[in-house]
């Protein structure tokens, strides 16, 4: 069993094909950025708005393996999400918090905490939207 | 199964050529060399006269005399009993010079000694990763009892000029204590040119085996060394245990060949390291880390800017290496020899330790090379 | 070549069982399990899970649980790590009780606590090996720090009565170090039932390789071990040193296999042991050494009047036993354990160590009877 | 080489044929004893000898290999020598001297000190002899 990846087939499957990486531009867009290179994981989320409906998602991320995996994760799932359930509070009941991710994708616990600052980036993707 | 990962991790530790584990398994047979090397039949004499076969073996490779040369478990054992058996042989404190780039077998010996009440100073190499001759010079005390300065770094694969340092140590009649563990076998060793006291050794290097290791010690140095295992009374008293017949064989072998390649392997792990660093220098953002030609042969040490260390490792499933020395890869920290070398904590990380070796060649290192290209290309493009 | 002697010295050595010597070759190729079980990497991993499982089997031949089990190079580190780990960790002068009969490895780590300023009380066996609970419980001190007694001795034979002597040491909370080198695989041991602190294991005395052992430490030893030799932290940080991948499992692979075979070879050994002193004793002048049935299956130690030791071993060239531990015969005095047991000098001088393995049988045992006897008769007749 | 017999091929071929092991009685035999089983070594030797010839030598010996195998060869020697060349003096040119016995059999040096007991067994039967 210590023999197999450290990663987890879920997590090395998702890290492998980091599809959403990119950017969003133009209208409808929101963006949320959290963490800084210097700190290890630094994270931004662009999020592409259409009506109610999450059209598009897209991440940058610097960060271990189990950062960008979450990224991508989490993109997958928000796209066709409803706007309504980005809002602030509501996010955590669309996607999950942190742990259950972590359940979910069979990441360490010691991660947890590069975890946050994907969580942050998307609250705050979120929050520019459900403010603006 | 999927096929094996690229080995490119020789200074963590080399497979056993094949001729050496021929020779190790005829001493695991019921009919072979299996006696006892103390036991004063057959058996015991056999074994007994293979292990002297291979302590010449080991003396051939660095210079020494059979009687220079002492079998402990390994490069850890050796450089502890260096260390530790000198000094503590002192009864009053005594001063150790030593470099804050070291193994960590060497750098928790110093740290037991000053728990033991000893002073110890430790040098900063410069940013190309040499200690220079004034910097030595400028820590000895008149109560310095050793210093100890490793040849090749198991990190940065920067080679100390080890002769030069010697001869200061030899000035001010300092006792010079060298962890060869990453050069010997791949660099020419002579201890008496060199003038060095002590010097660790350990096989699984060098293509032998693990858990097994010499420390070459001077006739002066054996007359104080204090054991670190007391017993039966091997290795003239100073290292007791049963000796390991088949590993000693094995080690014996493998120093006997690392010898006879040298040159060559010398040459061409030099030549493929630099087509390594060669085929990864004109990617944006790539450091070589350690100076440039002072190097052990086939060690490249590499930091790319902008990607993250361990996401660069997981994306390179395909190769087998390290983004540190494998025997601190426990701890998250990143690693204190880079960023000595003047790397901020992101590019001491952000580091890859390409090790090549006997069975490396060409192809494997294009392949290497271009895998890692494509690695960093796409977690720069994911990075914001 | 003529034919090798016929193999009478388990005590000193074991050839390594073919299924080992196997599991061990899969270790030494490129392809195989060579990884340095701490690098992070597919190889590292192999290796890590490899030594994990060779953990479990060697913490099932004694009752242990896998984090008890701390690897050594031998049970000479063993017994070191365990006395010098556990008195040098206290601050304070401690005191220890031992006994007088003990492998050198114990008894030369004591002297060398004793130069650091502890205390040592030796005890001295009975005529029959034994060492009597009261023995023990009358030079208990309110500053002993640790009680290390073997289970079987290594010339003797004899087996100390271990839990009546653990139970004494857990009554004055004292922790117990037992060397188990010459038992481990001969007789069940259970440190949890024993309620032994400390045990030393050797896989060279039980059909694996030389040059690796272990040392069992129960959690409350491990927190205070003062390791001998100090690095990259492998084992808990208690024994630095890339572990030896193919030692390891070589060593699990024979403690599984000792486990397995156990009953049937400890019947087997008790019975050629005493087919064998039955085929002796009615020589006149013969006396068994020990205790007659406390003692470790296959061991037989026999001292014969009137007849030279040196010249009984020479004549016996046919047989490839010892006349003492292989371990201590560098040296010309009468051992110190026959010379306990009651015999003078040349009694202990003249005195056959008979260990028969997984690989006599009784056609052996009846060749090697013959030889005996006609030796002694020859010297006998030849003697003044 | 040091896998070869510590004996060393003359003193095993010796040492394994004592076919000079025994006593001697009757008139004309000379004996000498020296050393001690208590000290590890004790040697006797018995010298018949027929008009100025010594006819037969006989020994017994406890001790070890090069002690045993020394007794052997010193007694084929001896045999057919003639008695003025073993008077006290006369004894060592006859026979040679300790270290020439190891020297000759290969007996490493510290043995030294048993051939001398060997020697002084010897002297002993021949002083009787000259000395009666
Ligand atoms: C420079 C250096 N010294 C010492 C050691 C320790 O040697 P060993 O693995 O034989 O204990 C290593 C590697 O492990 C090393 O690279
Ligand atoms: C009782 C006993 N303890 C310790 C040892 C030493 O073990 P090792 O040979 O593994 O150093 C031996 C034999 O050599 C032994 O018989």
């Amino acid at each position: 069993m210590a023999e197999e990846d450290p990663l987890g087939a879920q997590v090395r499957a998702l890290f492998m094909d980091l599809a959403h990486a990119g950017d969003l531009d133009g209208a409808g867009v929101c963006r949320g950025e959290a963490g800084r290179v210097a700190e290890g994981t630094q994270v931004r989320f662009s999020l592409r708005l259409s009506g109610t409906r999450v059209e598009q998602v897209r991440y940058r991320a610097y960060g271990c393996p189990f950062t960008l995996a979450t990224c991508e994760w989490l993109a997958r799932q928000l796209t066709g999400c409803q706007l309504s359930e980005l809002s602030a509070p509501a996010i955590s009941m669309a996607v999950g918090t942190p742990p259950e991710w972590a359940a979910a994708l069979g990441i360490p616990s010691q991660r947890l905490g590069r975890l946050l600052v994907v969580e942050d980036a998307l609250r705050q993707a979120a929050g520019r939207r459900s403010g603006s | 199964m999927d096929a094996l990962p690229l080995y490119l991790d020789h200074a963590a530790t080399t497979p056993v050529d094949a001729r050496v584990a021929a020779a190790m398994a005829e001493c695991l047979t019921q009919q072979g060399t299996f006696g006892n090397p103390s036991s004063q039949h057959l058996y015991g004499r056999r074994a007994h006269a293979r292990i002297e076969r291979a302590r010449s073996e080991v003396a051939g490779l660095i210079g020494a005399t059979m009687a220079d040369v002492l079998f402990t478990s390994g490069a850890t054992e050796s450089n502890n009993l260096a260390i530790l058996g000198s000094v503590r042989s002192r009864g009053q404190r005594a001063h150790v010079v030593t470099v804050s780039t070291e193994h960590r077998s060497v750098l928790d010996a110093c740290r037991q000694l000053e728990r033991e009440g000893h002073a110890i100073s430790y040098l900063e190499p410069d940013a190309q990763g040499l200690i220079e001759v004034r910097q030595l010079e400028a820590a000895l005390r008149a109560e310095t009892a050793l210093v100890s300065i490793m040849h090749a770094n198991n990190e940065s694969g920067v080679l100390q000029d080890i002769a030069a340092l010697a001869a200061v140590c030899r000035r001010h009649a300092v006792a010079l204590h060298v962890d060869a563990a990453q050069s010997a076998g791949k660099v020419p060793i002579d201890v008496a040119a060199l003038g060095v006291d002590l010097l660790s050794l350990t096989a699984h290097k060098l293509y032998g085996p693990k858990g097994i290791g010499a420390l070459y010690a001077s006739a002066g140095q054996r007359a104080i060394l204090q054991p670190l295992l007391f017993g039966g009374g091997q290795e003239r008293g100073i290292r007791s245990g049963t000796l390991a017949v088949h590993q000693i064989v094995g080690f014996g072998l493998a120093c006997q060949i690392a010898g006879v390649e040298l040159p060559g392997q010398a040459e061409r792990l030099t030549r493929l390291a630099q087509m390594l660093w060669e085929g990864l220098a004109d990617l944006p953002g790539v450091l070589r880390n350690g100076h440039a030609t002072r190097r052990v042969p086939g060690l490249l040490n590499v930091s790319f800017e902008g990607v993250q260390g361990e996401s660069l490792l997981a994306g390179l499933s395909e190769l087998a290496l390290s983004s540190g020395s494998a025997c601190d890869s426990d701890s998250d920290e990143p690693s204190h020899v880079l960023r000595s070398l003047g790397r901020n904590r992101e590019l001491a990380q952000s580091s890859l330790r390409f090790s090549l070796g006997r069975y490396s060649g060409e192809q494997q290192v294009q392949h290497a090379v271009a895998a890692v290209r494509r690695e960093v290309r796409r977690l720069r493009a994911v990075a914001p």
